[in-house]
């Protein structure tokens, strides 16, 4: 059963140093609160993962938190590039983070194997694709019945799923409606998960026989915090910060102006703040 | 004739390529602008796709991003990104996929993943996302890309999707069935792959574009086609509805 | 684009003799009307699959139009045994049908992967299992990361799915709730689909962002059939018609009854008269 | 003492091993009697999960088939068949799973296929449909029969259901990690596998009945464990409220 907890306290309990940490999200419902929390408390040496890492990993990035990442496109969405990303990578500042680099399709699959239990996942991929040369973990094996060769990968298990949902009922039960990206299946292959919602509901009214539910029993902790995706969206409650995303390119191309930023708007805060960034956006929900 | 811009000419050009019943795996960017101008002019029913997972979506304003709410709400649905890459990539529906990268080939191949040594990078780049496997799964592959010496190269420095590999057969010869690129659009001309060598050929040049500046972009020794037509300048319909398309983006983008 | 057609029509365009069928559904939604058409037009030689053949695949086979039969359970739910099926396998009556026996999960995989356009599915199953003795079609793959033995079956494409669903627009896109069994991986892993559904409208309204909807350009025909899931139910529509099920049982105890049934409510019938059969069960709906 | 059928005994013995935090794979008959009896007396938060995809569901009347609309209006959620296989049942989410069948030998494996050769039926039964997977994927199996000697046999005419196979550790040779079956309910004991030889061992027997009543249902010679109880009889709120909910049902299912 989740168990509603503040969220100090979700992740202290649930997110350990050395921890392997999907914080999914493609776009749309993006865990910015619980990852801020990580920062201010200082994690180390995590394996992170993710699709789309964006704004938050170059934040986990650039205030030393990260030993690895697992990834497929990392970018600023619409913007360019990460810019603390390729300081590790390029220049080892603060740290050199290791990456394991995949495809969309592969870490998709990989997310889902990983909910449906399996050790790997096998797809039509990477064809005269040169990650095969730089990552162990693609492999091909042969289709017993037709001898075609298909790509695996390793599934995707981590410690701790994060992500930000709509709602959850009075039971822990959590809600996710429009883009929901492969967070199901990350809560799914996780150990333990931490879910943030915008807010925490009797119960969910009149939703789809077919809605997105994460049943209680699969999730660890269900925090609320309003406004917690933001500078990404809620679908129904606020809409993207696009000046946001623009902003970042700018605060994050040098190391003094990111550790100011960081220091002021992630340091000095707390998880209420993230009400009053989304205020102006209500209309664009 | 109406003054336009070489990349309005670009955008135009690849909507024109798209049919009315045509399934596109849209990227974001030029392709977005593309698909978008298409459905609202010639190909009211294309569908569009994206990778978030939005079937058959028909944003008023172009997303900045892949997974913009727009796209969900004006989707006939959405669905997860894993059934995206199974069902709607892998399964062979899609009729066009849109690539475009850091760098190019003339063979089609592209790299959007780093520029210098893999493990020691001059710059790192976001990575291949979604492009391996669409490079490989769609009908075919259309690629919007502005002609330059930085991105049209000689060699890789990585090969992120596989377009025709070294040319002639050796697409089919890595497993796959699909055709690959079979039009590259820039903001200089229309180019695509000779029947045999798979190497780009410029087929059409863009109005007041020159050869010489055909091979001043690129950094490899650039192919005519035997007839080299110009392509039509973009119409004033064309324009009008690009124009008010990127006018409510940015009006959109900036907060209103 | 979906073609709407009559249902005659339907059935003469896309499904042929010699043709692999799945006529999908699991419990719910149960493409009734359209199995009837296939016996009226006198089909032959079909290889018919599904999980949870029932009444239609007992009324198939009794009427001779199947030459082989896919399936994981073959019972009249919550009833008892299928009595022509049994008369085929055990005395050869009309036709001796060729079985090929699978588990659900490997039937569910199947259909999964052939949406997914692969030759093949993985999954942890079969393990102790004799199944593996008299069915070809089962092998074992090794994981290449960890080892471990999964099981692999060969996907399932059938030439023509054939579903029933609550409503269609009017482009031909389709929209399917409650219990949804195999029925979109159905549709997307064959050749050619027929769709039956309770009625078209103009558009679905207020559904949910991430219903179940299948887009025009994956259905190849659609039948608007009132009731054309009936003995099986329509959620939103009508209700299980469970008397049915339980006189089936006798009606199909031996050939006589069987044959006058058949002549009497399938052979001198068309499509309307599912409407006229729900009409009693429209408040269990 | 209230009286009761030995089918109500098997239920209330089935429904008592269950737990408030329990996530169950049902199936029709038994198992859904027990596990909604369950529900409705010592368990109300126990999580129920019937194969057609419904997540967490609380039916009024028990559904005639696997299926039944009932399932779904009452779920939490309803998820495709694919997903209900791989994500929840694979994915080793449920604690309790439920098999019966038409022949069970000592070791809980079980028959639901053929009876005679599998090429040359003598009977054809419905077959496997989720039970070879249910077998080696949940946390525990609980097998619910009525005793007979054309059930309770010495060997399968075909296995279509791992249990402990031939015994010890045979059923971790196959490479399965789930405990199996643990508890054999049927209408006349309890029985539980011996922890070295695994093969089930009378526990519990029913109020009145005799250990020769259990030797003459059983085609193997049935063992006694050296502590052999009486199992408690059904109280009366616990067959109130399973005949009520059989009431409901056949109300129900004959169109109320």
């Amino acid at each position: 059963m989740a168990k509603f907890q503040c969220l100090a306290e979700a992740v202290a309990e649930n997110l350990k140093d050395g921890d392997s940490v999907a914080f999914e999200g493609f776009t749309h419902l993006i865990p910015h609160a619980v990852a801020h929390e990580v920062i201010r408390q200082g994690r180390k040496d995590l394996t992170v993962m993710r699709m789309t890492p964006d704004i938050i990993y170059d934040q986990l990035i650039g205030m030393g938190c990260v030993e690895k990442m697992i990834f497929s496109f990392a970018g600023n969405p619409g913007v360019g590039l990460l810019r603390r990303f390729r300081d590790s990578l390029e220049n080892g500042w603060p740290l050199q983070v290791e990456i394991e680099e995949h495809s969309h399709a592969a870490m998709a699959n990989a997310y889902e194997a990983g909910a449906a239990g399996l050790p790997c996942a096998i797809f039509r991929g990477y064809r005269g694709a040169e990650l095969t040369r730089v990552n162990p973990n693609i492999k091909f094996i042969k289709c017993p019945f037709t001898g075609e060769e298909l790509a695996a990968v390793p599934s995707l298990r981590p410690d701790v799923a994060v992500i930000h949902a709509q709602r959850a009922n009075a039971k822990g039960d959590v809600f996710i409606e429009g883009i929901t990206g492969v967070q199901k299946e990350a809560v799914l292959a996780a150990k333990r998960s931490i879910v943030t919602v915008e807010e925490i509901v009797d119960d969910f009214g009149g939703i789809s026989p077919n809605a997105t539910v994460l049943p209680s029993w699969t999730v660890t902790s269900v925090v609320a915090v309003p406004g917690g995706a933001h500078p990404s969206y809620t679908q129904g409650y606020y809409g993207r910060d696009n000046a946001a995303y623009i902003e970042w390119d700018k605060v994050s191309s040098d190391r003094d102006s990111f550790t100011a930023w960081m220091e002021e708007n992630v340091l000095k805060q707390g998880p209420e703040v993230f009400e009053t960034r989304v205020a102006h956006l209500k209309n664009a929900g | 004739m109406t003054n336009f811009t070489p990349s309005e000419m670009m955008t135009v050009a690849a909507a024109r390529a798209l049919k009315n019943d045509d399934v596109c795996f849209v990227g974001i960017g030029a392709p977005s602008a593309a698909c978008n101008l298409a459905r609202l002019t010639h190909a009211p029913d294309i569908t569009l796709i994206y990778e978030s997972g939005t079937l058959g979506t028909a944003p008023n304003v172009l997303p900045l991003s892949i997974g913009d709410g727009e796209l969900c709400k004006t989707a006939l649905t959405t669905v997860s990104v894993p059934e995206m890459f199974r069902y709607w990539l892998q399964g062979g529906r899609i009729t066009v996929g849109f690539l475009g990268g850091a760098q190019l080939d003339r063979f089609g191949n592209i790299n959007t993943t780093v520029v210098g040594d893999y493990d020691n990078p001059k710059v790192r780049l976001p990575g291949g996302g979604g492009a391996p496997e669409i490079a490989i799964s769609c009908g075919e592959i259309f690629i919007t890309m502005k002609q330059s010496l930085r991105g049209f190269v000689e060699k890789l420095d990585f090969v992120t999707s596989l377009g025709h590999g070294k040319g002639g057969n050796d697409r089919a010869a890595h497993g796959v069935t699909t055709r690959g690129p079979t039009r590259l659009i820039t903001d200089l001309a229309m180019w695509e792959p000779d029947p045999v060598t798979k190497e780009f050929t410029v087929t059409s040049l863009h109005p007041g574009v020159t050869r010489d500046q055909i091979r001043e972009t690129v950094g490899w020794k650039a192919k005519f086609a035997e007839d080299v037509g110009e392509t039509p300048a973009p119409e004033a319909l064309e324009l009008e509805v690009l124009r008010d398309l990127h006018a409510r983006t940015k009006a959109a983008h900036e907060g209103k």
